[in-house]
């Protein structure tokens, strides 16, 4: 181990209030949008359960917002399920969600592909079992990873929202669970992603740094747990760095000349956004380059992991269905448009 | 049996707290630093549970096998993660083994024939198998290490001590290991060198279980 | 002077490639809604001029993105110049940008109060004058600096981003140049803002960071070019941190039990989302001890100092004219709602 | 007069390029860290537009003057910040004067009554006067030295190097001071204890005349 000189600065009372009083600021901040329960950490959409719309719940970790409480709302979540940072909410957590939001048509659970989520959502929908038709997608976008026998499979990171994003207007346009299920894994299936870091961040339980990155290196390849990435490289110009991510993406989607994509270039949480744009414009020219064309865009900070800095490429292949899903009205604190 | 299982609890719970900046930091290594925050604060949990009085139950078996299962269910209403429903299921076999388990068979026979139960749990869920650098790694070779021990007729001590050792070697031995299974698989190559930090708290409670049994 | 150690980790080809490169990438992030005049370094809005509508032009140095480029299009800016990182832009850009987006009823000037804005837009005006009729409006909402001849009075900051929005609104319905500089000035009079920062920023040419700040203390008072602040203080709980923000605006704003306000809670590029919350749950709790209603709100980063870490608070006194304004529909890269 | 002008500039470009960084790190202590980089930027441009060739003009004075007043107008266009109006109105007002200058006035007295009129339009434009910690402190106090050696009579060497040691002495006498103009104003007293970075790019700027005269 690195032992390290870093202070914890973070805007905080005690750590353990972090994630509690977070919640209650953004309850706070969207009255109209969203309600909390405080007991159980999860975030509702106001108004309560939709009677015959299929309801969405994701959740996880704390340390990714604005996901996934950010994006409960008209045209997206119905609920999100917070747990402590980095770590997966626990079953009962996603039960109280799951029964709170039920109208009667079925509730997904999106899932981002770790083993502790994945654990957790699995006891929760054996919880509800026979009073909740309760289907589940899981996401692993992330091409860092190889789906393989010898990894945990590929991460869920940036095509996350965009299911969220694309099932929840499903959804909100009267889909059954079958059909908003359908659309998930489609996005989820069309969608890959990868991220790079500049620095670590620190868990604030932990208070340091989850590893030490020397002044002139990066992580490529990271997931959004603040945790090292697939290999270490020399810092390098935004341009190579953009296309690292880009390429095995590409590849891995096997994108073709004059296909459409939304190009989704997301920022960790500790990136300025005049930087983010600078990445996205490389990532514009290496797509120009390919023929690809970017038929939706989406530049913020949106997956995050506490106040990393460094920024994660998403495409997701775009269809006419797909598009308009896109294009539906959303209204969430993080998302909003047409609405 | 009773005493010894919260006994157990109780050092295990000290201990955990001890070491939670220590697995912490392993978990800092190869997964994202929480894995002591979280064994600490569900076995923090477990120990504020025991206020609210034991378990109904008709036997001394049923008690104990009732609070390991409520253990469990505690663990995996406070802890997440990975850890979280992997221990919590685990001890809630556990639980179910102990319960069922006839007064007649020596306590030293039910805590191993509890762990392999709970190895069951373990990988039931998690769907791993020893050398993916995960707990596995050092439950399993405790509890061949109690059958080969009790099969030799050791005592009690000598069973848990066998375990506790052959728990900790496990522990140590996935520091050579590729990670196939949980966060650190994610690393690939990069997670070699790097002791596993749920084979260390599982470790680290096979001892307690150990030094509860040696102090009886 | 501290010496440092610390090296410049952004994403970004050359130094001198950032701001050419981050409009590049707001243009083409956003092509439905802006142009970028890239000789000028001048993000327009698309669709050239509106004949009869009074035009809004703003801008000021880089790094605080997404103000001003992030904030031009429907209800909002019609031009945003962009200067080098905290360097306001230079006479001719104000210039070639009043001349591109005049559609006939005139410009207002949107000025953030420091000496090299003020100097340099009124240097535009002086080109412009006798072709076309602008209008300025300086602002000056910090709290932090007294506004005395000791001074270059207070400083324009969060407040600009409730100006631009307001008086665009105004505008977008039809007002006249003297009917949307009375909307901006009285913005400006009701809102009051105060930051801090946790951390420091790198000028991408400077290399090193403005100033050192130990790991346990924090600068009060700050503004948004990375520069120290009025005082330094121990790192504190984040509800003392926002008290020191909100009574002094709370006071300098004479806000009586009752009244209503839009709460603003800023962040300044590096603070994490997760904080941003906890930090408005904090303000949220000392305006209700004071009987202060939250009308509305806004969390986010809209106004920003490169990677600093802070937040800054700003009140802004709501009547209805100014709450039917500021819920106006509006459609830019950073701030869309109602359409 | 015309050679000494662009040797001026060309000098003053070059002291400006390597003391960039010393005024930039002034400028972090009281600003925001940018004065060395602006003003590198700008005289850097007057510099490239030589190589466009000299403004017409029907006399020495006239071409000099014009050659003053679009190297105010360059920095005007590249510089921005408070320094880019302020010395590129100042270099405005200075070429005016220059341009109009009779030839019998002798170029010593011509520099002294341009600065005075630099010295005019920064005022005019930033309202601050002496004492107030700005580029104004510097200025100032050379103009005044300037007039004196001059009414002493002087020769062009003394009155220039006269005006250069005041400016410098002027620069230093900002550490004392309280800043009540420009961005270092809001530090307050936070202010006091540092050198005003444009009090010392003034005197760079000076100093830099001074020298190309005394290796007339
Ligand atoms: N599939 C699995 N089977 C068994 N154990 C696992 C599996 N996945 C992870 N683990 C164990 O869980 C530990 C990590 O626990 P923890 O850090 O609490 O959870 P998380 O990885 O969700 O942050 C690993 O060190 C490993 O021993
Ligand atoms: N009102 C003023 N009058 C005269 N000089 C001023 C005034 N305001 C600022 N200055 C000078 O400008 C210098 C700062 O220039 P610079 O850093 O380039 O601009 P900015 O402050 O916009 O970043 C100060 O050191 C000071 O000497
Ligand atoms: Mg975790
Ligand atoms: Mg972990
Ligand atoms: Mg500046
Ligand atoms: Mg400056």
């Amino acid at each position: 181990m690195t032992t390290t000189t870093t202070t914890m600065k973070k805007l905080i009372n005690g750590v353990d209030d972090l994630v509690p009083e977070s919640l209650a600021g953004l309850g706070a901040a969207h009255p109209d949008l969203v309600r909390i329960d405080a007991a159980n950490k999860v975030v509702l959409r106001a108004g309560g359960p939709r009677a015959g719309k299929v309801a969405l719940v994701s959740g996880g970790g704390s340390g990714h917002e604005p996901l996934h409480g950010g994006f409960v709302g008209r045209g997206m979540l119905d609920a999100a399920c917070a747990g402590n940072v980095f770590t997966s909410p626990v079953p009962d957590q996603m039960e109280a969600a799951t029964r709170a939001v039920d109208g009667g048509a079925g509730v997904l659970h999106i899932v981002k592909n770790y083993t502790g989520d994945v654990l957790n959502f699995q006891l929760a929908a054996e919880l509800v079992s026979g009073e909740v038709e309760v289907a589940t997608v899981v996401t692993n976008d992330d091409v860092a990873v190889q789906d393989s026998l010898y990894t945990a499979g590929r991460r869920g990171v940036g095509g996350t929202v965009l299911v969220e994003k694309i099932a929840g207007a499903r959804a909100e346009a009267g889909g059954t669970l079958a059909e908003v299920t359908a659309t998930a894994v489609k996005v989820n299936a069309n969608a890959r992603s990868m991220g790079m870091a500049l620095t670590s961040c620190i868990v604030p339980a932990a208070g340091t740094p989850t590893f030490e990155l020397p002044d002139d290196e990066m992580e490529i390849g990271i997931g959004i747990h603040g945790e090292p990435g697939r290999r270490r490289e020399k810092l390098a110009p935004v341009d190579e760095i953009a296309r690292m991510l880009v390429d095995p993406i590409v590849a891995d989607l096997q994108l073709e000349r004059g296909e459409r994509v939304l190009a989704f270039v997301n920022g960790m949480g500790g990136t300025p956004l005049i930087e983010l744009y600078v990445a996205f414009n490389a990532v514009a020219g290496l797509l120009a380059e390919r023929g690809i064309g970017i038929a939706r865009t989406l530049v913020g900070d949106y997956i995050t992991s506490l106040e990393m800095a460094g920024f994660s490429v998403t495409l997701l292949r775009l269809d006419d269905e797909l598009t308009g899903f896109w294009d539906a009205p959303v209204h969430t604190p993080a998302l909003r448009w047409a609405v | 049996m009773i005493d010894t299982i919260e006994a157990w609890f109780r050092l295990s719970a000290e201990r955990i707290h001890e070491q939670a900046r220590a697995l912490t930091v392993l978990d800092q290594a190869i997964g994202d630093g929480d894995h002591g925050i979280n064994m600490d604060r569900g076995f923090t949990a477990i120990v504020a549970s025991f206020a609210a009085g034991r378990p109904a139950g008709e036997s001394e078996r049923g008690i104990a096998g009732a609070m390991v299962r409520l253990a469990g269910r505690t663990l995996i209403s406070t802890v997440g993660g990975a850890a979280g429903p992997l221990y919590g299921t685990a001890l809630m076999r556990a639980g179910g083994i102990i319960a069922s388990s006839e007064p007649a068979t020596p306590a030293a026979e039910v805590v191993v024939s509890a762990l392999e139960a709970a190895i069951g749990g373990v990988q039931g869920l998690g769907k791993a198998t020893t050398g993916e650098k995960t707990m596995l790694d050092a439950l399993r070779p405790a509890v061949t290490a109690g059958r080969t021990e009790l099969e030799a007729g050791g005592n009690p001590k000598a069973v848990l001590e066998a375990m506790a050792e052959a728990a900790e070697a496990g522990a140590e031995a996935t520091i050579p290991m590729l990670a196939t299974k949980g966060r650190a698989s994610y690393l690939g190559e990069r997670s070699i060198g790097h002791q596993d930090p749920g084979a260390t708290s599982a470790a680290l409670l096979v001892r307690a279980m150990a030094d509860v049994v040696a102090d009886d």
